[in-house]
């Protein structure tokens, strides 16, 4: 079980490796930058964070997931800094043995990340204009 | 007593600085929060505004001490 | 949009390759065989279909799901034969705009894959026992 | 008239065959559904067999015609 805050693109192949043989179902969620914020072309979007407290925040969430649903295991990484349109901003994988719990598990945990996660977007359009969710 | 403030994403752009020392009386975060709102009039429209008091997230009635560092966070939008 | 049944190993990163810019999130659901079904343990399945009218039926879950989340695009691929432990069976792939049609539509097509399509597992016990679901 | 019969999965085992040919009048496919069960009681047990009409699903009233071929299937169990 492990959160991540990172600049780095999200190397999604490496982790959804980790298996093991009582999964029964994995539920995967990304977010991904749209070309198109508002009716405007975006040109990129800015994450701002407290790298610390967000990732504090972020393994206290796939904790708390991980009791209530029972799960077998819980992945989330989340890009800071510039993200192009195409690109992956979050990414939540969850695991368990059954699917209902997965699909669940997998949802509450996207939820908190966008209500309670501290991390802040600037839209840099295309025209050269900014602005901050 | 003194505590040092910063503001982070849109607050940091609207109040213009990222932190500052402010010479307060003794209270708690969340009347530190009300005086900011005060003081910045951009923060104001904003009711889920975040704390961190000492890089530990605060939305309660712990008092503040000399030396703190309370970090001024608009609400999340990440995702 | 497709829906495939096929005895080859999944393949997830060709199927999830495919994106357009509009895309704002994508739930994938991996249903995955266990290495023990009813506390025994399984050697395999084996995945018995009428694969024209499985395939005809996926089809159709795949569009009214569509057109019922609106969504940008949604894939699916059922294996049939022999199917091993730590091996996926399902894979749900759906691009939508926004994440809450994302989750609802690939939860609706995972459960009516299991609700409608003509396709029977048999459970292949390591003890050499057999047993229809 | 005949029509032509295909078990499949779990029914192929317990009733013992793959396919047989049966003499019956006319009927609709629901009716052949309910013939079938009292002809094999394995059949009998389950709610929602599903049937195939000519390579197409049908849960419905439709005559049977001679030739047909009907496909029973037991409940899905996939994914």
């Amino acid at each position: 079980m492990k959160g991540t805050i990172q600049t780095d693109p999200i190397d999604a192949s490496a982790i959804l490796r980790t298996r093991n043989l009582e999964i029964g179902s994995s539920v995967v969620f990304e977010g991904i930058v749209r070309k198109t914020e508002s009716t405007k072309e975006l040109a990129h979007l800015f994450y701002e964070s407290d790298e610390k407290l967000a990732e504090e925040e972020l393994n206290k969430i796939l904790k708390e997931a991980h009791t209530k649903f029972n799960l077998i295991d819980a992945f989330a990484v989340h890009r800071v800094g510039v993200v192009e349109p195409g690109e992956v901003s979050l990414l939540v994988a969850v695991y368990s043995s059954h699917r209902r719990e997965a699909f669940e598990a997998c949802s509450y945990i996207v939820e908190a990340i966008k209500s309670g996660l501290p991390i802040w977007k600037k839209d840099h359009f295309a025209d050269g204009s900014e602005s901050w969710h | 007593m003194k505590v040092h403030i910063k503001y982070y994403a849109k607050y940091r752009d609207t109040i213009g600085k990222r932190e500052e020392d402010l010479e307060v009386e003794e209270m708690t975060v969340k009347s530190l929060l009300d005086l900011l709102r005060g003081k910045y009039p951009s923060l104001g429209g904003d009711k889920t505004s975040l704390l961190a008091l000492n890089n530990k997230f605060q939305r309660d009635e712990t008092k503040l001490s000399d030396g703190d560092t309370v970090s001024v966070f608009p609400p999340v939008s990440g995702g």
